[in-house]
């Protein structure tokens, strides 16, 4: 091949829109609003896994709220009609992600498993992702947070800790993406399971609203429960393609 | 910018100026707290550094008993997750269940024994050497001298073989006074089954194969029973485990979590569920859905409780009881569970027997989808028999006014805190000469103990469950220690044990420790020969119970032959009495476990705190909650302070107005408003608990915590509430999807096509 | 225009006099603004340094907040300097000379503090550095594709060019006052004068070179504006995604620099004692501009609301509803009075022409500006998509001292900067006065 | 070191008019020096060719190329896919482009600048101080006596204030 042609076809590749597509994975999330109950064990055990601070009540007073994962709650009509709905929201995971293009120093971007994936080390604080994020998932560090000994013992060793100046937000748990990746390649095993990988809240979730897997599988739960008739993705008008696919809850009237 | 030492001040100096400074205050800026890296000299066999191990335990967060898998990496927990193979959670777990870790590293936890060395001193460290001598002696001199019954063990309810080591101990002393004190025990269920089908068990409630599911104030989602196990069922009715999507109706005066995920929710007045289920009973009996050989027994029997004449009492319609009835009947799989507030009123029992008497009619009892009896109890009689009421915890601060206790040994229980200040818990236990408290942390009731001699949190002692209401078959799993102890305590078991043997009951008491104990008592478990395939001897079958953390036999309970004699005859359920009168108290109190605190054990656990709470978002705090017509009437907002008075004292919270609460009901979560119990805990909100009068539910003399009447007083004052959330409404943003049942949503907009992969029975009156 | 009876060595002294002779007023001021820049400025920073951002009032939805608003308002200021300048220099106006010099300063000066701002806006500034491009051992590069990117590039750019441009323009002038200074004065001249001499080459260079400089400046100023509002533009904010934020910002921009220049002109005018190089023309003409760029604000802002309105859409409807009539509804309509209403004074000449009430209506426009940009900040995030992550904002002590400390710092680089560049342009002040005419052979005898 | 004849003038007019005369006696560069730009100089001296536009021009056709340039080529040496964007975005690399454009194009304008005017000067060149404030200098070279009285004379016969003879580079 001539120069030329490496450079057309160089070219061509780097104009492609979607650059991450067609790579092994694609982590994708469904939750079933038909399903969740709002009890809030997700955004604990999110908590927990991920070294989530304690912010404290005059943090929180100030609004200054640190869950990777937060239901939200609408309510509708009146008493004694008034119904309560509830939706997890989690960073979405878009494919055309807002966040990704304003950060000036790459500190977050899209990984090869189309991950919206967030470098602490790279963070330099302007907080331009969070205000670029439709879904209001991305979460700042305005101090160093402190564990009271000995609650410090219970930090995961395998997610960092962040320091005060860095965005934060839902991994999608990459520290056991990264696990059952390894796994699988130590049983030689070119693609890690379905079913293999679980995020903790999709882990905990006792009314099995979530699903997680690889879209890209066509045979995986996530797959199937993804091409439901009743999925949607929250904001569509905003076109973040996001990686997250709610399935509409039900009403039965009558 | 602490600590500019020398050197730091001599390079200040040195290079100078206000780049140096600039330099040096940004170093400042940027520096981490100190850290250190204390590697093991000897690592210990069990685990290599980076890789985790998973140990499987019990999850003692409440009573339902879930299997838990811990995941544990250089010696410390770090998650806990559900265990996949136990029936109860199912690999699943609720945020209580999570946050158990913060128990077992809670800073506020108690690192050693401690003793009062004089009346009202400091509590002073000794060592457990001292502490076990002291009570030994004390109890040794009472056991001798007759004295025993003056002995009083007051436990949180715990099952299995702990509680027997329990009762052989009480009983080797010679004292009646075994108490088992929960707030949240579900008393009137126990009666209300035992009544009906004369089994002294919590049935099991297959919600996951039920189709139809009527809940009368039950928040079996969050609160009641067993929420991980009833959520998991909810999920799968909800995907239609039999074809159909299975539908919720919650018939309560607030909405729970429960009640939010319910199909329909019905505001029924306080106290008239039970009549709300007779009146369904009624529509089912009269209508002929009812064929049994005692279905005239059954029209006499509800003749008072047609479905119009009720509408009046429980503010429901006489349509929508009969929608109810329809649909419950016309359902495969229909289910009526009970509890939560329309199990604490004056009629509690008589509510309970009538919506469990629903799942009679329908004839779902000991079927899929229905109500399941459980077999007996593995080890013990079964924990229910064993809690105390409120007329017993009354009972006992009576004898300890009188000087009839002497010593009063607390385990993990905190009444002064979940027990009205009309029963003057605090003041009855001031009288007690020798008060043990042998909890792991301050909370209020152990801050009256002169000697504290903590346990290990569950994660690091040895023990066992039973779990009630379990699923329908026996099983059992043992509770192994997942990090070794943290701190100077010793097990709950070990103590016991210890004890025993000072007092020089050792022939009674002959383990070493309580995995001895335990080991022992699963040799009969052992014995009874379900032991599961490949299992050769006792050790083998114990490590294998261990490791799985679950034991189970697949024999079902009894299938109930049909109800005890008399029973449909004396089914009635009278209206519920209120303390107070309707002009000075024009509300009714409605207060409920926290979602997030339980009945306030919860309350010192940051994750807990920090975690909003499902219907508010509230964070870190109580709150009055009021229904909008309410608020405007007394012209109040969100954040203003009243003042809830009841005939028996007040307390003061910030309003929250709240859109599904019926607008003569009060509400207000319990957990908050601890004076004691660690640095999250205490000092925030108030607890409901205090002002309730203390009405008694008729037929068991527990305390009828949803049968106090209030007023609202203004305070004036106001505060902005701490919560997480904003603006919870939609305003048209369709954030929040809905596709109908019928095959359209609002716009009229055909969406048959999305309702293919959930089936949706309607059935229609 | 100059009065036209002043002699050029006349200029050359008053601006000679403005730099070496230094009054005690002048010490005072410096002393209290350099207080001003520690207590408020860099005492609070460091504070934020030390505990992190949070001792800022921003949360969870309002992630922006004073210190932006701060940021954007410098460069507007810096707006109508250099930008100013440049189209006058081109346009050939007379009336330019005596002033742009300062209007210059201002540029430079309130660019340096934005860029101060982004320091303190950040969570690490520490690490800021990794938004140059720079090769590294890491081989990371910055994205070039974020709006903060080409914010860092058109503000460096911007701050390169105002500096090139006001020194370059300055040269001439340090040659004259070399000639006249001693001492280390002189030795600082000697450096910044680069040895011109004012030869017709020199002019000529000189001459060539500053206007294509004015060519490149006027599309790079109205571009660091645009891309400045692109930062909101680009999210998907409601009510930050505005399609006419770019002119909206470079026609707010130009206008809060006008009103800057208008308050600089006056205080140099009256402190430097250049009565008779500043007049009532200057200030009619800036007056002209301003209610020009006042109208054309109110165009614009307008339009912004009439679309957000007409959109009927709840997430515009419900930001804009928030910040006409929501907690900071105040605050909008103090903003309508001071942009919109007041600056209608300039209709009457006489107002144009009256130094006090001139001196008022450019600070009174300058606070109206200063909202708008808060309120662009803390009226829009909170009222995002998702009504249950709606907040509020209330910017807290640490970021208002940080607030008024920029001023502080603004004033104490003004105040060393007119002791060291000539604040008057000497040589094009001498431009507009009437050419010297030979004199009579008779009087040339003299030596 | 050569001698310089140099006129003061108190009005522009008179200097152009000595630096036309001393031009047409075949003096080949007078220069002259002023306090303000003179207009008409390039009448009288002859239209002087400007490089600069050239620096400009290049300069700015070169910021525009590493512009384009910087943001293409970082982007492909440390590939990391944003927002769904190529990894080649052409729209946000166009403003780099024009930044870069200009941040260059104001670099070689100053270039041409400090090229084409001989500045810094290093060297000690012909000056008087009264050029700075109100005088016109024109000054010229003469290698020898002879032309220096002929300058002087010319100078002299414009009406000059002062003339001076003066050491120095032109």
């Amino acid at each position: 091949m001539s120069f030329i042609d490496t450079l057309r076809s160089r070219w061509q590749e780097y104009r492609r829109p979607g650059y991450y597509e067609n790579f092994d994975y694609a982590w994708t999330m469904t939750i079933d609003l038909d399903s969740c109950t709002g009890c809030g064990a997700c955004v604990t055990a999110c908590q927990a896994e991920n070294n989530i601070p304690l912010v404290g009540e005059e943090e929180l007073a100030r609004g200054r709220e640190m869950h990777w994962i937060r239901i939200e709650r609408y309510w509708e009509g009146e008493f004694p009609n008034a119904k309560l709905n509830f939706i997890p929201m989690l960073c979405q995971h878009c494919d055309a992600a807002p966040c990704e293009t304003v950060c000036p120093v790459s500190a977050t971007y899209h990984n090869q498993d189309g991950l919206n994936a967030q470098v602490y080390n790279r963070c330099v604080g302007t907080r331009s992702c969070a205000v670029y994020c439709p879904y209001e998932v991305r979460y700042f560090n305005y101090y160093n947070h402190e564990w009271p000994s000995p609650l410090d013992q219970q930090l995961n060793p395998d997610v960092t800790v962040r320091e005060k100046g860095v965005m934060e937000k839902c991994t999608f748990c990459i520290q056991r993406i990264r696990q059952a990746k390894d796994a699988a390649k130590d049983d030689g095993r070119r693609r890690v399971l379905d079913g293999e990988v679980q995020p903790a809240c999709v882990q905990t979730c006792a009314s099995q609203a979530m699903v997680f897997g690889n879209r890209n599988d066509s045979q995986s739960e996530v797959f199937k429960s993804m091409n439901d008739p009743r999925a949607y993705h929250v904001l569509e008008e905003v076109n973040t393609a996001p990686s997250v696919v709610y399935l509409k809850k039900v009403e039965v009237n009558g | 910018m602490s600590g500019i030492d020398r050197r730091d001040f001599l390079k200040l100096a040195g290079a100078g100026g206000a780049g140096a400074g600039a330099g040096f205050m940004m170093r400042e800026s940027t520096k981490h707290p100190v850290e250190h890296l204390v590697p093991y000299t000897s690592s210990p066999e069990e685990f290599s550094p980076g890789i985790a191990t998973w140990y499987n335990t019990v999850c003692s967060m409440c009573s339902s008993g879930c299997g838990i898998s811990v995941r544990t990496r250089e010696g410390r927990a770090k998650k806990i997750e559900g265990n996949p193979s136990h029936p109860v959670s199912q690999g699943r777990l609720c945020a209580h269940g999570q946050a158990g870790l913060q128990v077992l590293y809670n800073p506020d936890r108690l690192t050693g024994p401690m003793a009062r060395t004089a009346d009202n001193e400091d509590l002073l460290p000794i060592t457990w050497d001292e502490g076990i001598s002291q009570l030994a002696t004390r109890l040794g001199s009472l056991q001798a001298s007759g004295q025993g019954d003056s002995v009083c063990f007051l436990s949180e309810g715990v099952d299995g073989h702990l509680a027997a080591l329990y009762e052989r101990f009480m009983a080797q002393l010679g004292s009646s006074r075994l108490v088992h004190y929960d707030f949240t025990h579900p008393r009137t269920l126990y009666s209300a089954i035992e009544k009906l089908f004369g089994d002294s068990q919590l049935p099991y409630y297959d919600i996951g194969n039920a189709d139809y599911v009527v809940s009368f104030g039950a928040d079996y989602l969050s609160t009641w029973i067993s929420p991980v196990n009833h959520s998991f069922g909810f999920g799968s009715s909800r995907k239609g485990v039999n074809g159909v999507r299975g539908r919720f109706v919650q018939i309560e005066p607030r909405m729970s979590v429960s009640g939010a995920s319910a199909d329909d929710w019905f505001a029924a007045n306080p106290g008239t569920e039970g009549m709300v289920a007779l009146a369904i009973a009624n529509h089912i009996v009269n209508e002929g859905g009812y064929q049994g050989d005692d279905r005239d027994a059954w029209v006499s029997a509800l003749a008072p409780y047609s479905p119009a004449s009720m509408s009046q009492a429980t503010g429901l319609s006489s349509s929508v009881i009969i929608g109810i009835a329809e649909s419950f009947l016309g359902s495969q799989h229909s289910l009526a569970i009970g509890g939560g507030s329309a199990g604490n009123n004056t009629n509690g029992v008589d509510t309970l027997v009538a919506v469990n008497a629903l799942n009679y009619l329908v004839g779902n009892l000991g079927n899929e989808g229905g109500l399941i009896l459980n077999p007996e109890p593995v080890v013990g009689s079964g924990s229910g028999t064993l809690r105390a009421t409120y007329t017993d915890m009354i009972e006992l601060a009576e004898a300890a006014r009188d000087g009839r206790i002497q010593v009063l040994i607390l385990s993990g229980t905190n009444p002064v805190f979940n027990l009205p200040d009309a029963a003057e818990f605090r003041e009855a236990i001031a009288q007690i000469p020798l008060v043990v408290s042998l909890s792991s942390f301050i909370d209020e009731t152990s801050s009256l103990a002169s000697l504290v001699l903590p346990s290990h949190t569950y994660l690091e002692s040895w023990g066992d469950s039973f779990p009630e209401p379990g699923v329908g078959f026996s099983i059992g799993s043992v509770s192994q220690p997942v990090v070794s102890p943290l701190f100077n305590t010793r097990a709950t078991g070990d103590i016991i044990i210890n004890l025993a043997q000072e007092i020089g009951l050792s022939a009674a008491f002959p383990w070493s420790d309580m995995e001895e104990y335990l080991k022992e008592g699963w040799q009969q478990i052992y014995a009874r020969g379900n032991t599961g395939d490949g299992t050769e001897g006792f050790e083998s079958f114990w490590n294998d119970v261990v490791r799985a953390g679950v034991w189970g036999e697949t024999t079902r309970g009894p299938s109930p032959e049909g109800l005890l004699e008399g029973v449909i005859e004396s089914i009635d359920v009278a209206p519920p009495e209120f303390s107070g009168s309707s002009a000075n108290y024009p509300f009714v109190f409605h207060p409920y476990i926290s979602d997030t605190l339980e009945d306030g054990g919860a309350a010192n656990l940051p994750w807990m705190q920090e975690l909003p709470d499902p219907l508010t978002s509230i964070v870190y705090g109580s709150w009055v909650e009021l229904n909008p017509l309410t608020a405007n009437e007394l012209n109040l907002e969100e954040g203003d302070i009243v003042e809830v008075e009841s005939p028996h004292g007040r307390v003061t919270a910030p309003v929250f107005i709240y859109p599904a609460i019926m607008p003569n009901v009060i509400g207000m979560p319990i957990g908050q408003g601890h004076t004691d119990y660690g640095r999250y805990a205490s000092g925030r909100g108030s607890n409901p608990i205090q002002i309730l009068s203390p009405q008694l539910e008729t037929e068991t003399g527990d305390l009828a915590w949803a049968a106090t009447r209030v007023a609202i007083n203004p305070t004036g004052r106001r505060v902005e509430i701490v919560k997480t959330g904003g603006v919870s409404r939609e305003l048209g943003r369709e954030i929040i999807q809905k596709v109908g049942a019928d095959g359209a949503d609002a716009d009229g907009a055909d969406h048959a096509a999305e309702l293919s992969s959930i089936p949706v029975k309607v059935v229609r009156s | 225009m100059a009065n036209q009876d002043i002699s050029f060595a006349q200029i050359n002294d008053d601006v000679v006099r403005s730099l070496v002779v230094t009054g005690r007023k002048y010490y005072i001021t410096l002393a209290i603004s350099i207080l001003v820049t520690f207590t408020c400025f860099v005492g609070p920073w460091f504070y934020q340094l030390r505990y992190g951002i949070g001792a800022a009032g921003m949360n969870h939805p309002t992630v922006w907040g004073t210190y932006l608003a701060s940021f954007i308002f410098w460069i507007g200021l810096s707006h109508s300097g250099t930008l100013l300048s440049a189209v006058l220099h081109l346009t050939n106006s007379e009336w330019r000379k005596a002033m742009y010099r300062s209007a210059e300063a201002m540029t430079l000066f309130s660019v340096m503090v934005a860029a101060m701002m982004v320091m303190v806006h950040v969570g690490r500034p520490w690490f800021v550095h990794w938004a140059v491009p720079y090769p590294n051992q890491m081989e990371m590069w910055p994205n070039f594709r974020s709006p903060l990117m080409f914010d860092v590039m058109a503000i460096t750019t911007y701050m390169t060019g105002s500096i090139i441009f006001i020194y370059m323009g300055t040269i001439p002038d340090f040659a004259a006052v070399r000639d006249r200074t001693t001492g280390w004065r002189h030795h600082m001249y000697v450096l910044l004068s680069l040895g011109w001499r004012g030869t017709d080459t020199e002019w000529n260079r000189l001459h060539w070179a500053y206007t294509f400089l004015a060519v490149l400046i006027v599309p790079l100023a109205v571009s660091v504006h645009s891309i400045v509002s692109w930062d909101f533009a680009l999210s998907v904010v409601p009510a930050l995604h505005q399609t006419i934020f770019a002119p909206y910002f470079v026609v707010g921009a130009i206008y809060s620099g006008t009103a800057g220049i208008v308050t600089v002109m006056f205080v140099l005018r009256k402190y430097m004692k250049f009565e008779h190089l500043i007049t009532k023309l200057h200030f009619d003409n800036l007056g002209k501009l301003l209610l020009v760029m006042s109208l054309l604000w109110t165009y614009i802002n307008m339009v912004e609301l009439f679309t957000g309105w007409y959109s009927e859409s709840s997430e515009e409807y419900e930001a804009l509803n928030f910040r006409l009539f929501g907690f900071y509804g105040p605050l909008y309509w103090e903003m309508i009075l001071f942009c919109a209403l007041a600056p209608l004074l300039l209709i009457s000449k006489r107002f144009r022409t009256s130094f006090v009430p001139m001196l008022i209506l450019s600070i009174v426009i300058n606070i109206g500006m200063y909202t708008e940009r808060f309120l662009i900040v803390a009226t829009s995030l909170p009222r995002q998509y998702l009504p249950d992550a709606w907040g509020m904002y209330v910017p807290s002590l640490v970021e208002i001292a940080i607030m008024v400390g920029s001023f502080g710092m603004f004033t104490t680089l003004f105040l060393v900067f007119v002791k060291i560049f000539p604040s008057i342009s000497l040589y094009e002040v001498k431009e507009t006065l009437p050419e010297p005419q030979p004199k009579p052979q008779a009087d040339s005898g003299a030596p | 070191m050569a001698t310089n004849a140099l006129g003061l003038f108190n009005a522009p007019s008179s200097a152009l008019e000595a630096a036309g005369a001393l031009k047409g006696a075949g003096f080949d560069s007078p220069t002259v020096i002023s306090p303000i730009p003179i207009h008409g100089i390039d009448e009288v001296l002859g239209k002087k060719k400007s490089i600069i536009k050239r620096f400009t021009f290049f300069g700015a056709l070169f910021g525009g190329i590493a512009g384009f340039a910087l943001a293409a080529g970082t982007a492909v040496m440390y590939i990391h896919a944003t927002g769904g964007r190529p990894i080649i975005a052409i729209p946000p690399f166009l403003i780099i482009t024009y930044e870069l454009t200009i941040l260059c194009g104001i670099l070689a304008t100053v270039l041409g600048f400090i090229l084409g005017s001989r500045l810094p000067a290093f060297k000690n060149r012909v000056y008087v101080p009264e050029v700075a404030v109100d005088k016109f200098a024109v000054t010229v070279l003469c290698e020898d006596p002879e032309r220096l009285k002929r300058a002087h004379d010319i100078l002299q016969s414009s009406g000059a204030e002062e003339i001076r003879e003066v050491e120095g580079e032109q």
